[in-house]
């Protein structure tokens, strides 16, 4: 039997893939179907304390080698989106909340809400690369990141994760100001700064020009920085970027990644995705005479 | 990609054609994302199907319309798609029922209909006669054509399922196939007397893929991309059907 | 006629198109070749004080999307290079030094070496993402770019470029300091840092591990810098990152570069890439009623 | 790609020959890089040539070879690959010339030109008796083989290029294939006699790509890609040729 089941800190999945946030997670209806489709648990939107239209479209747009996206963190706000949760909840799924914010009070606000909610863990998100004021512009700041962590870890008693991006100078100084806010987990990475500008109209398709880069090109890049954080701390990492197939999925989890977020992937593959890595990685698995998923984790240090 | 308006037709007063090459193949009932650079980019219906011509036709009602309505030949959008599933057109006696602006996505679907020898009537319901429009083009297919306005000032007074009730009544269909406000649709399901439907849905779009989750409904089904068009085995395990839509953050909007 | 002659500061080229560093520059016949297959001028590898071997193969990896590669800056030192800057300038083409240090100091010695060598203008390179205490690591000190800018501006007459890389937190403050330090250009960007693992050996395969990446997947990205650049600033900016066609270059012009640089686009199309560009580009300005290249330039914002 | 070990031969006691599962069309002439984790990627000929099995030979001298050289069935190498252009095998009277590990090279090359019914004749040069490798396999072509070794332990006592001399003023060839030391390339191309010429070189090689640049000579050419097999038209305009290679940082290595 091969067993393909993992844990990030307390939590315990079935298996490798969760759904990553802002993919097919605004309505409970969806992320029950992402479950069904073989996901461990699902990643919510980035919910915030108002609800927000986000950008005007175009938002997303396909590019040769990925997706770049700016959407402008839409989303109901945290008290609309209550009985998407709830709706999960009930149906027996791990949820994990992803929440930003500006300040540690509108964290703490929205965590603690969260987890009244229900969800398994949280997720902040301190590197959304496109929203002024938020996301990566807050994680960038060391101070303000370890400050949000620890104050947010000090409000609630479910597992803690942050997620950063690939756009810093120092990633390690970023981890370890997350991880000195004692944080229960890193979740890397975001979308990657980028954008892209139509010939005919000689303008940046995106309505907020700039985006993030997502899907199959952004890969080595998101390995690179799990690496680099479980090469130097011993946190537990969730790695996203990229993710289409088992192997990929294999390959940052030998980087290190305990489990791996998956979104674009299902552009490329379907909402069955996560059915269809589960089962390349256990063939991978089985033809290299490996029983247990925790032993190829961080394999390539 | 970006492309060039190359006709245009006034349907009626607030509603365009606009004509522009776009050469890949699509099916009756599939739509574009239209990029109207600087103000927004929106779904709309392939509304005119030549190999290399494709066409879109919009009635303006807000921003992006209304920007779109001033646009001439020679003027540029961008266009991505075709998206969506498109209709399933089957042999036999098909109704269709184009309420408003519905009507724009199911004139095709006649057309590719007509060209297979199915026996087609087209039930075309608006408000008042000056929001008709396809009369000639729907006429030109052989179709039978009812009209409905709201306020009798053509053809059948009433909401066109009220005549669809009627209709079918008296005629044996084999299907039927609508796109109208949602309400009426979810009439047209609740008369429909066990005879297959296919009913093509409005969500808001932001990607168009399958990524975002904004046009989800029911049990995870993704308007963009599982649909729009959903045939009655679907629409009645779909819960929001008929209830509710949502806005662009994804907020609850009940139809009344 | 159509005009597709660009300047940046007092450079003159007859054509956009540039070699990139580190590509088909170690040996002046190589240089020469490539000025003889169109490009307009050439960037000498990253050139130190001292000769380096780089690192171990593997040292290059073809990806999916992109290079990877971590060649550890490998050069004959400044005082064998000579002889090929000599044999290019003889052959009457432009030729760019770039030169990699990590003080001031060492910059300006070998700043002023390429200066006497007749090399028409100078690269600094700040933004090599694999070499330990060079490149990146020198290039994401504000403090420090600005002084090298500045005191290697006080040392010699030629133009000044500095290069730059995606990986910083805050491309707009790195440009300031370039620009404070009375730089002539910016070039933007290096390659972006990334890995891979092989999943059969359960390694990073690229001896120093991380890599930078380049070619087609990252143009997003090197748009994206570009275009933030100028947004804010006024500098001239040379674009590199994943330029294949003519479409590409002009995605990089419509963003504000005023010339371009060509690296791993030889890999996809020969090293007459340079030719095959700027005929791309200016049938693309025929199609499209231009004539002059620098009615282009910038035309996105 | 990495593949496994799937047999080893010792061809002598400095020198191993592993075959691999590789299923693509080569060329006799080209090469792969190969991977020694934690060690090197060196540049290696295809040393054996069939549609899913490829081989390569290789003689121990340094950190990458000797680590190779350890390796057994069921190790793992990384390969990339094919590189390089190969030979141009046309018909006639073929003169192959191999020193030293050169033969490696040269031997598919000799396999290939049999098999299309060419008459070829091969000298093999060593320094020893004991280096000899291959002898068996290029009889088994129906070969004219000979052997020259600079101490007379077996064959023809000398350096190749003598006997190739002498081999030339008697005999009437129409073509001349080498590799080996450099040096003795360059001494063939000095008595060819106007035959026509190909040489295969070795130069440092980091990506094999043609991007680094590290094999470049001449004017540009890319030992890696326009290389490593220049015929001697191009050999003519190469000063490099017989004069220098270069190190790993890029520097001048004279040949002495
Ligand atoms: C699959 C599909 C096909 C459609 N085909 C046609 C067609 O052929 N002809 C036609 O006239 N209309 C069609 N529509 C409706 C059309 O998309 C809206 O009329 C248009 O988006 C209104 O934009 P606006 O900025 O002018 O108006 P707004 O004032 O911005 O909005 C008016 C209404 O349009 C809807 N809307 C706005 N933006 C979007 C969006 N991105 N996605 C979905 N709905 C939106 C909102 O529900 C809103 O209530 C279609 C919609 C969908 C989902
Ligand atoms: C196209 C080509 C085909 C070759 N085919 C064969 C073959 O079939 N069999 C065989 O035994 N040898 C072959 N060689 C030579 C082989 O690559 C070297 O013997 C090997 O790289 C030595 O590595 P090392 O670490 O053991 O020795 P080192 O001690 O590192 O070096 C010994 C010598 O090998 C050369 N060398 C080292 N690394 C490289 C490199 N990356 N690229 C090129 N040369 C290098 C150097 O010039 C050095 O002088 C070929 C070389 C080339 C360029
Ligand atoms: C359309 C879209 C919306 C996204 N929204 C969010 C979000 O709200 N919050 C967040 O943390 N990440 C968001 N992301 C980033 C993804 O969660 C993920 O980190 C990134 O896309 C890389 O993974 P992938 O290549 O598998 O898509 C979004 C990505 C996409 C493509
Ligand atoms: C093999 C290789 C070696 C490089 N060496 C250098 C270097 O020495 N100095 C430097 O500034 N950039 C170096 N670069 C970066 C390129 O100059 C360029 O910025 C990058 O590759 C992106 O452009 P591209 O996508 O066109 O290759 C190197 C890139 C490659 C692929
Ligand atoms: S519009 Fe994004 S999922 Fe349908
Ligand atoms: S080995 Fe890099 S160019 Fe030939």
């Amino acid at each position: 039997m091969i067993d393909i089941s993992t844990n990030i800190a307390s939590l315990k999945l079935e298996n490798p893939t969760i759904l990553a946030s802002g993919i097919l997670d605004e309505t409970a209806g969806s992320m029950i179907s992402i479950l069904e489709n073989g996901a461990a648990a699902v990643v919510t939107k980035s919910i915030g304390l108002k609800p927000r239209k986000g950008y005007p479209n175009p938002t997303i747009i396909e590019l040769e080698y990925g997706i770049l996206n700016a959407m402008g963190l839409p989303n109901p706000g945290i008290k609309e989106y209550r009985e998407e949760i709830i709706e999960v909840k009930r149906n027996g799924g791990i949820i994990i909340g992803s929440i930003f914010g500006s300040t540690p009070e509108e964290f703490i606000s929205l965590a603690e809400k969260m987890e009244s909610y229900g969800v398994n863990a949280l997720e902040l998100n301190l590197s959304c690369p496109h929203a002024s004021g938020y996301g990566l512009e807050v994680g960038q700041d060391r101070k303000l990141v370890k400050t949000i962590v620890e104050e947010v870890k000090n409000s609630v008693h479910i597992p803690v994760f942050a997620k950063i991006s690939s756009n810093l100078s120092d990633i390690s100084s970023i981890a370890k100001a997350i991880i000195d806010g004692d944080a229960d987990g890193i979740v890397a990475i975001n979308t990657v700064k980028a954008m892209t500008i139509d010939l005919e109209l000689q303008k940046p398709i995106l309505s907020n020009k700039i985006g993030g880069y997502s899907g199959r090109a952004i890969k080595p890049i998101g390995v690179r920085c799990v690496y680099e954080i479980t090469e130097e701390y011993s946190i537990p990492v969730i790695g996203v970027g990229g993710i289409v197939s088992g192997e990929d999925a294999l390959e940052y989890i030998m980087a290190g990644a305990s489990a791996v977020e998956i979104g674009s992937g299902i552009y490329y593959r379907g909402v069955d995705i996560f059915k269809k890595i589960c089962r390349e990685i256990e063939s991978w698995m089985e033809l290299h005479n490996y029983r247990n998923i925790k032993d190829l984790i961080g394999v390539a240090h | 990609m970006v492309t060039t308006i190359q006709e245009v037709y006034l349907e009626n007063k607030d509603t365009k054609t606009f004509l522009f090459r776009y050469p890949v193949k699509i099916k009756p009932g599939q739509f574009f994302m239209i990029w109207i650079p600087d103000v927004d980019e929106i779904p709309l219906s392939c509304s005119y199907i030549d190999d290399t011509i494709k066409g879109i036709t919009f009635r303006r009602i807000g921003d992006a319309t209304k920007k779109l309505f001033e646009l001439e030949i020679g003027d540029k959008i961008g266009v991505r798609g075709p998206y969506g599933n498109g209709f399933n057109i089957e042999d036999g006696k098909i109704l269709f029922i184009g309420g408003g602006t519905g009507i724009i996505t199911l004139t095709p679907a006649v057309e590719e209909a007509r060209n297979k020898g199915i026996d087609t009537t087209v039930i075309i319901g608006v408000k008042t006669e000056e929001e008709l429009i396809f009369e000639e083009r729907l006429k030109e297919t052989g179709s039978k054509i009812y009209i409905t306005t709201d306020d009798g000032s053509k053809g059948y007074k009433g909401f066109a399922s009220d005549l669809a009730y009627k209709l079918l009544s008296r005629e044996k269909f084999s299907s039927i196939i609508t796109c109208g406000p949602e309400l009426m649709m979810k009439k047209i399901m609740d008369i429909r007397n066990d005879i297959p439907m296919q009913a093509s849905l409005e969500r808001y779009m932001k990607c168009g893929i399958g990524l975002c989750g904004h046009c989800v409904i029911g049990k995870g089904l993704r308007v963009c991309i599982d649909g729009p068009v959903f045939n009655h085995q679907k629409l009645e395990h779909i819960k929001d059907f008929g209830l509710y839509r949502r806005d662009a953050s994804g907020r609850k909007i009940f139809f009344k």
